[in-house]
């Protein structure tokens, strides 16, 4: 039995954030009614986490619940742990209509941390990531450059972002040029530009 | 008509250019001709010269509602190349090409048609193998074009990178006597040409309805009064569908706003015209020494002759990626025209519902090289009832499922 | 002469010194100066030639208006044409030339076209060059383009980087002068997020250069308290080096910060494009002078006023010492009083005006200065400078009462507010016959998407040029905009400015308003494209009458200055010439940018590596690691052929095809799509999507399936493999994943709402590796995990299990005709699987295969391919696929359409085998001969080449295509006549070339 | 460069953000329709100048398709709302009479 490799293995990279791919995490796509009572019960149930609402994360611990849409959610949690948590999940969600699958493999996670983290990641997407709209909390599905991708605030000044395995190479060297020595926007990082 | 030489300038320099007159009549319009065309873009002009030329029909009007000229036929990238896949479109692109070859002369009026060649670049296996399929299909259908060696289009094209790390370019498919023309000088000498036939252009005179007369075309109802005629022509691109409301049908067309853009100018670094698909961008090099570069097209509709910023990044980022040396040249000027796009992404040059009223129209992003021809085969359609050169572009293959797709050589219509 | 002088200069650090040159020649000039400003220090009045009649050009503006100042800027990877020497910052060892001239700008041989100009007036090029007719491309075009064209090509790859900035704010204020910065406090004031965008280095505008007093304070010092106040304001944010480029749809505005320009060896991009979204725009955007259309008026030392004033006040540089002053209105004088002030010889104030000015005529007076009213300058003469003057009466045809020498002209034609980001969206004008321009429309504002105006004005680019009105209403615009985002301003003062009042200004669009002839054709109105008075007469007498027109045909301001000084007067000039009022003549459409930005800044970060993203699977670095030759599928990068050494391509395929016939081969189909359909309703959603029945396959089981498109034709097709009751996996094609995953979604979400199915994309979950090749069982028996005999396994049939340790699922498929297993695994263990194969397999032979060895393999046992076979116009039943068509369904997506008369019609080409009849291969996309011509000339064909290869199994090219009535017509042989000159002669064939019976791969 | 308020997520999604997708409210027409029927479905649009109802995906991000109510000629959004319906909501269409009196959906009111 080989040991399983995330896409880029945990590289790294220090400019105004620091940018590392965090490894293989337990993600499983959760596709049913949100509000059917099988299809909460799955996803807490096995995560042990609070269901989220629309547009927000709920975490505790490595475990965590994403609203992805409305009828969608990602459970994440320790990736040796998938496939209990998923057989956990197709038991309580019986017979109801819902889809349930094991993606930790088909997503690479990032986090981007540090006082300029969003003043980095707004070079790369249209999000809003102003604190008055965008906090801890919260989730985004957007794209960052020419990629889809989804991330999260784990604190105001760390990202976790979540986009597909076969690009994982691009998003790193997106977010590591963004990050780049010189480029310092100070837009939100900064307060107020003192005078020159 | 003052005949345009070296001599006449001479001549009229010595008085200071004061005998210059109108290039176009500007009358009052009357209350009948023998046929309206409604739109003096290139198209409807063009129309209009050849009816008069062709077919000895010169009691025509050609009704403008701004200036002549001031639409799709002065915002476009005066690209002119006939190297298309399909039988059809080959015809009256290369048709048209033809007619350029000798327009200036035909009009006396200089448009500047340059035969500078074109380049469409093959940049993966499957543009590779569709371009060989078209200049296989080029050589049967008379148009002169030929698949190009990566060596070649450097050769051609010095400023290109032929290596990119994404997208080394593989070769290309070459047609010589293609190249650009002057795109309003085109307008204004098929304006010229009318008016000296005694044909009339009216500017600034809107269609406001068409009048039908036991289920024939009676007229239009215009800005500047009712006006009668026989014939009707309805010419008018990205507007067609307001037309065809007036005229009682409607058409499988969606407009939408497609973009372009030009640098400052510089000196000549580029000779011929390049045409990136893979990428979605193509540039040439006009007189002035402007990089002119043309975008994509919004995915909505869209009537405000303002495209969306992104198109704009997308080109401009696939053309520094395949001519490095723009990336500091600046972006002088962006601007948006309305274009027509139809089912199949080619024109409809029909016979409407409405007996005596003629559509030409849905040419998309690729009107501008095809006037003369458009022209040429619209009036023979009109004057005869049908045209080999229009016979493909009929209204009802939408119904039959018998299309004119060039898409599928991994060519776009630019 | 022009030169610094000891006092003034705002702007400039005296205690240092940089050093530059300008056509080789060194120059000094100081921390703070513009490239212009230091020339002008320098006394170099000649900086370019002019477009069209390369006649000798000074510097006439101080701002991004200026149309002759442009210089070739750097060398090397920063180099850069057309830079404006009046907005480039000075910084140490820049190296600027000129441009347009041959061989130097002092002498250049392409000045003849101005002795000739009068041969070559607007539109002249449209009239001649007509014969002989091959000469317009090989002889006059080429002269045409050398002589235009300005700047010179660069040549090497720029050395710099871009980047783009997202920003989403309440406000945008654009322009950072007094105007822009009051409107920003009052905004932030109401509590409003504002982000400020000064195209300068400097906030504050050029109120400082042209003084009075607000709240009692000068002007400088007021707007210094108001710039500290500003940045203690958390909701405000101002950026100077950032120009507000263009206004667009719903709230966006396009910002150009140019970081490093005025620092090359700073570190970080050179430019940043900010892409920002705001409720409301302010634009505070100034106005900028006119010049006045004189005879000579392009002469170099012929300067606008306000300019004169910016390069003596900000940069303590006097242009002149001894100065004309040119005016219809009061501003002027504010620059003959500041000159007079610094010690210039100020000869005369020629007021257009009988009547002259208000109170800073008076002020000139007292200084001194001589005023001469109702007067006007009948024509500037000099060479490479102004040397003379002649004065004349406004109101005369330009005889001369006397002449003046001086070695400067300052001119002001009144201004014209900056419309052109108000305008950029829709923004509507109207004519202020008062102050004889066109102003903002505030009742007819750029719509956003609630239908509402979200964009307003402020300052001088609203109409206001008095100071007093100026602060309160660029006050009052900031507490508008706050509301009209519901917000609610609190009440706050507006600051109070002192008046000085000034006296009407008189319309001037010819000096002297009767020039004959002579002068108007030497009266420049666009400097840059050499476009004179005469030149838009002319227009007007030749009918082209709209301003488009006029535009066009004299190229009146479409210089790279956009028509920034000679807008205006070429309206007015236009509108006399048809006797027509200038509104009715209107203006030409405003697009942006507004001033030109780079094509690097607008590419932003895409470029090299991050150009596009790259797909790779699991095994993507053992291919690069094996020198695999790369095929882009998509954004995928899928290894072409696996080259050893110096094999050629064409040999490593055949190697590669023989040893998959022979022994064993591996395939990376990682990139296929794999989409999970599931839900009680999965089947009959699949019986639409599908053109053959999917609800019937059973679990375990596979079927190949085809997918149509509404419009009939053929988009994709793949194996489906049932999971279990509820749930399928349909395999797409590797480019189709995501546009079937689309598909399937749309027609769930917008026409089957109510059928319960739900889809998920699991492409990238898995590494897939097929395994192919005689010797496929035994290698995989080697790995041991599962049963994958015969029996258990046997052909379209599919398990799940364990191979080498590793979770898998294994498809009994085969696209080669051969023994095939597509094995997929988890993608984090895709590459552990591969090397596991790769080692066990040794002692088989096993060896890698690329897409071409697939593409040769499917083709030898007749394997249809999407994208080859299919073009978007290809229906299954062209193909002979009428087998994977259901008849029992009565519908399924393409049914309908497939029914039309020209798709039912028996003349359709139809798909059948080639077979050259000397063996050679088919050219690629090569046409089949009719008889005859078509009804445009064109010869008749009958079929094409649709695939075509060398097969090294059969030792002999092999060839697929559609024929017309191809299938009824088995043996006939084809003409294809090559692109290469030869005809070649082809035989109609079954398409299926190896191995008819299917025995191979069902073993 | 349009802003459209996604009905699912309530995301105002940026133009980039989003995938168009032609005029809603069509009608399937599949075995059985007449010629003409069946190619109206297919390619007739109302392509008009003004009041324009259409389709469009919230592709990076949510993933759901929604309807839309623009003006063509000035770019307003009315309103947008969920796919699943085969003719826009009254509170559209309120909406849009509110902005543009007089406008009925389809020649009625």
């Amino acid at each position: 039995m080989s040991e399983p490799v995330s896409a880029l293995n945990h590289a790294g990279f220090d400019g105004l954030a620091k940018v590392t791919e965090c490894g293989l995490h337990g993600m499983i796509t959760l596709r049913g009614d949100l509000a059917a009572r099988a299809v909460k019960a799955a996803a807490t149930g096995a995560s042990g986490v609070k269901m989220p609402g629309p547009n927000e994360v709920q975490s505790k611990g490595d475990n965590a619940l994403c609203w992805m849409s409305p009828d969608e959610l990602l459970v994440i949690c320790d990736y040796k742990d998938v496939r209990q948590v998923l057989d956990k999940m197709h038991k309580s969600l019986g017979a109801a209509h819902a889809l349930a699958v094991d993606m930790s493999d088909a997503r690479t996670m990032f986090c981007v941390t540090g006082s300029s983290a969003r003043d980095v990641m707004a070079k790369l997407t249209p999000a809003d990531l102003s604190p008055a709209t965008f906090g801890p909390g919260q989730i985004r599905r957007s794209r960052l450059a020419q990629i889809p991708a989804a991330f999260w605030l784990e604190d105001d000044q760390s990202f976790r972002i979540i986009c597909f395995r076969s690009v994982a190479q691009y998003a790193f060297d997106l977010l590591c040029t963004a990050a780049g020595a010189g480029s310092d926007v100070g837009y939100f990082s900064a307060a107020p530009i003192r005078p020159t | 008509m003052k005949r345009y030489s070296a001599f006449s300038i001479a001549r009229e320099a010595l008085r200071n250019h004061a005998g210059w007159t109108r290039a176009w009549a500007a009358p009052e319009p009357r209350r009948r001709y023998d046929v309206v065309i409604v739109g003096a873009g290139g198209h409807g002009l063009a129309t209009a010269y050849y009816l008069g030329k062709n077919f000895g029909i010169t009691n025509v009007a050609i009704l403008e509602k701004g200036w002549l000229g001031g639409g799709n036929t002065g915002r476009n990238t005066t690209i002119i190349r006939s190297n298309y896949l399909q039988d059809a479109s080959a015809a009256i692109y290369e048709k048209a090409r033809s007619l350029y070859e000798t327009l200036s002369q035909e009009l006396n009026y200089n448009v500047m048609f340059s035969p500078r060649g074109v380049i469409m670049l093959a940049q993966t296996e499957s543009e590779v193998r569709g371009y060989k399929r078209t200049a296989h299909a080029n050589a049967l259908q008379g148009v002169e074009t030929e698949f190009i060696s990566p060596e070649q289009v450097k050769e051609l094209v010095p400023i290109i990178n032929i290596s990119g790390p994404r997208y080394p370019v593989l070769g290309g498919l070459w047609q010589a006597r293609a190249g650009t023309a002057r795109h309003d000088a085109v307008a204004w000498g098929y304006a010229r040409a009318c008016s000296a036939m005694g044909m009339e252009i009216i500017q600034q005179c809107e269609v406001t309805g068409i009048r039908q007369k036991d289920g024939k075309v009676a007229g239009v109802d215009t800005t500047k009064g009712p006006i009668d005629c026989d014939k009707l022509g309805l010419v008018v691109a990205g507007h067609s569908g307001v037309l065809a409301e007036m005229a009682g049908f409607r058409l499988p067309l969606e407009s939408v706003a497609l973009q372009a853009l030009v640098s400052e100018p510089i000196k000549p670094c580029m000779d011929v015209v390049v045409m990136a698909n893979t990428v979605h961008g193509y540039m040439s090099q006009s007189d002035k020494g402007e990089m002119v570069i043309g975008g994509g097209a919004d995915g909505f509709n869209n009537y405000t002759q303002r495209g969306s910023f992104h198109h704009i990044e997308e080109t401009v980022r696939a053309l520094v990626e395949t001519f490095p040396i723009i990336s500091r040249l600046k972006m002088l000027r962006q601007w948006g025209g309305i274009v027509d796009m139809t089912g199949d992404r080619s024109a409809i040059l029909s016979k409407t519902p409405l007996e005596g009223c003629f559509i030409n129209c849905g040419w998309g992003t690729g009107g501008f090289k095809a006037i003369p021809g458009s022209g040429w085969g619209m009036a023979e359609l009109m004057a005869k009832g049908h045209s080999p050169l229009t016979e493909s572009f009929s209204l009802d293959r939408f119904r039959e499922g018998r299309f004119v797709d060039e898409s599928v050589a991994a060519g776009v219509a630019h | 002469m022009s030169k610094r002088i000891a006092t003034q200069g705002r702007l400039i650090d005296r205690s240092r010194a940089l050093t530059f040159t300008f056509n080789g020649r060194d120059m000094r000039g100081h921390p703070g100066d513009t490239l212009a400003s230091a020339l002008l220090a320098n006394d170099q009045m000649l900086v370019g030639r002019s477009f069209k009649y390369h006649r000798p050009r000074g510097i006439v503006a101080s701002g991004a208006e200026e149309p002759n100042a442009l210089v070739n800027l750097g060398t090397g990877p920063s180099f850069e044409p057309n830079q404006r020497a009046t907005t480039t910052e000075l910084f140490d060892r820049l190296k600027a030339r000129s441009q347009n001239h041959w061989p130097s700008l002092e002498f250049d041989i392409g000045a003849i076209n101005a002795r000739l100009s009068r041969l070559l007036p607007a539109g002249f090029y449209y009239k001649t060059f007509l014969r002989p007719r091959a000469f317009w491309k090989h002889v006059y075009e080429p002269i045409i383009r050398q002589s235009a064209g300005l700047g010179q090509a660069p040549k090497d790859r720029d050395c710099d980087t871009y980047e783009y900035f997202y920003a989403t704010t309440d406000i945008v204020v654009v322009g950072g002068g007094i105007a822009g910065l009051l409107t920003a406090r009052s905004a932030a004031q109401s509590g409003a997020q504002v982000l400020v965008l000064e195209q300068t280095a400097h906030l504050g505008g050029r109120t400082p250069v042209d003084g009075g007093t607000v709240d009692g304070q000068p002007a400088s010092a007021f707007i210094d308290a108001l710039l500290e106040e500003l940045r203690a304001m958390a909701n405000v944010t101002m950026r100077s080096r950032c120009m507000g480029a263009g206004i667009y749809d719903h709230g966006f505005v396009l910002g150009y910060e140019r970081l490093t320009d005025h620092d090359p060896d700073a570190a970080g991009p050179r430019h940043r494009l900010w892409r920002i979204r705001a409720k409301q725009v302010i634009t505070a955007t100034g106005a900028i002078e006119r010049p006045l259309a004189f005879a000579g008026n392009d002469l170099p030392g012929v300067m606008l006023a306000s300019a004169m004033r910016d390069y003596l006040i900000n940069y303590g540089v006097m242009v002149g010492q001894r100065v004309i002053v040119a005016t219809n209105n009061d501003d002027a004088y504010r620059t003959a009083i500041a000159l007079k002030e610094a010690g210039a010889d100020v000869l005369r104030i020629l007021d257009a005006r009988d009547s002259g000015g208000g109170p800073l005529m008076q002020k000139a007076r007292e200084l001194g200065i001589r005023i001469d009213c109702g007067r006007a300058i009948g024509k500037v003469r000099g060479g490479k400078r102004v040397k003379k003057v002649k004065i004349c009466a406004q109101n005369s045809s330009g005889g001369a009462l006397e002449e003046v020498s001086c070695d400067a002209v300052a001119m002001s034609g009144g201004w014209s507010p900056v419309v052109h980001l108000w305008s950029h969206c829709g923004g509507k004008l109207l004519w202020d016959d008062g102050a004889a321009h066109f102003r903002p429309d505030p009742a007819r504002p750029p719509t956003g998407a609630d239908g509402n105006g979200f964009v307003s004005t402020a300052g001088a680019a609203h109409g206001d040029f008095a100071l007093g009105d100026i602060v309160a209403q660029a006050h009052e615009a900031g507490r508008k905009a706050a509301q009209a985002i519901g917000m609610k301003p609190k009440k706050h003062d507006a600051p109070i400015a002192a008046e000085t009042r000034e006296a009407r200004l008189l319309p001037v669009w010819l000096m002297p308003a009767g020039a004959n002839i002579g002068l108007r054709s030497k009266a420049w109105l666009d400097y840059q494209n050499d476009v004179k008075v005469s030149d838009v007469e002319l227009a007007a007498r030749e009918g082209y009458e709209s301003v488009e027109h006029t535009k066009r045909y004299t190229t009146l301001g479409m210089a790279t200055d956009q028509g920034k000084l000679s807008n205006i007067n070429g309206l007015a000039t236009l509108a006399n010439s048809l006797g027509t009022p200038i509104p009715s003549v209107g203006t030409t459409t405003f697009r942006p940018p507004y001033t030109p930005i780079s094509m690097g800044a607008i590419a932003g970060e895409a470029r090299d590596a991050i150009f596009q993203p790259l797909r790779c699977t699991p095994i993507h670095h053992w291919h690069e690691a094996h020198d695999a030759a790369w095929e882009p599928v998509g954004h995928w990068r899928r290894p072409y052929t696996y080259p050893r050494a110096d094999e050629a391509h064409a040999d490593a395929v055949a190697r590669e095809i023989k040893n998959v016939r022979q022994a064993v081969g591996l395939l990376d189909a990682s990139t296929l799509g794999k989409l999970i359909v599931k839900g009680p309703d999965a089947g009959k959603f699949l019986d639409m999507l599908y053109t053959n029945m999917m609800s019937t396959l059973q679990p375990g089981r596979c079927r190949y399936g085809l997918m149509c498109n509404e419009n009939g034709f053929l988009i994709d097709d793949g194996v489906v493999a049932r999971l279990d009751e509820q749930s399928f996996l349909c395999h797409t094609t590797s480019g189709g994943a995501d546009q079937i995953h689309a598909h399937m979604e749309e027609w769930l979400q917008t026409e089957w709402w109510d059928w319960q199915v739900y889809v998920a994309n699991a492409t990238e979950q898995f590494a897939q590796i097929a395994v192919v090749g005689p010797k496929a069982r035994k290698l995989l028996e080697k790995l041991g995990g599962m049963d994958l005999s015969a029996e258990t396994l046997p052909l379209m049939a599919w398990a799940e299990g364990e191979i080498a340790g590793i979770r898998a699922r294994v498809f009994r498929i085969s696209f080669s005709g051969e023994l095939s297993f597509e094995i997929a695994v988890p993608a984090s263990q895709g590459l552990a699987l591969w090397t596991a194969l790769i080692e066990a397999g040794r002692e088989f032979g096993v060896m890698p295969y690329g897409t071409e060895a697939l593409h040769v393999m499917r083709a030898e046992k007749g394997f249809i391919m999407i994208g080859d076979e299919t073009d978007g116009t290809v229906i299954p039943q062209d193909l002979g696929l009428d087998w994977a068509i259901s008849k029992k369904k009565e519908d399924y997506l393409g049914k309908r359409a497939q029914q039309r008369t020209h798709m039912a019609s028996p003349d359709r080409w139809k798909l059948v085998g080639l077979e050259t009849t000397d063996g050679t291969v088919l050219p690629e996309g090569a046409y089949a001969v009719g008889e005859g011509l078509n009804a445009n000339g064109q010869r008749v064909t009958q079929g094409r080449v649709t695939s075509t290869y060398y097969s090294p199994t059969l030792e002999r090219g092999i060839a697929m295509g559609l024929v017309l009535h191809g299938p009824e017509r088995m043996g006939e042989v084809l003409e294809f006549p090559g692109t290469d000159g030869q005809v070649y002669h082809a035989k109609i064939v079954d398409p299926v070339f190896y191995d008819k019976e299917g025995t191979k791969q069902n073993v | 460069m349009l802003i459209l308020t996604c009905p699912y997520c309530g995301i105002e999604a940026d133009e980039t953000e989003l995938a168009s997708g032609g005029e809603a409210h069509l009608t399937r027409h599949g075995p059985g329709t007449s010629e003409d029927d069946f190619s109206n479905y297919l390619f007739t649009r109302q392509n008009p100048l003004g009041v324009h109802f259409e389709r469009w995906r919230h592709a990076h991000g949510c993933g759901k398709w929604f309807h839309a109510a623009r003006d063509t000629g000035t770019l307003e959004v009315f309103a947008t709302y969920p796919a699943q319906t085969a003719e826009p909501p009254k509170t559209v269409c309120d909406a849009i009479r509110k902005r543009r009196p007089g406008w009925t959906w389809q020649g009625t009111a």
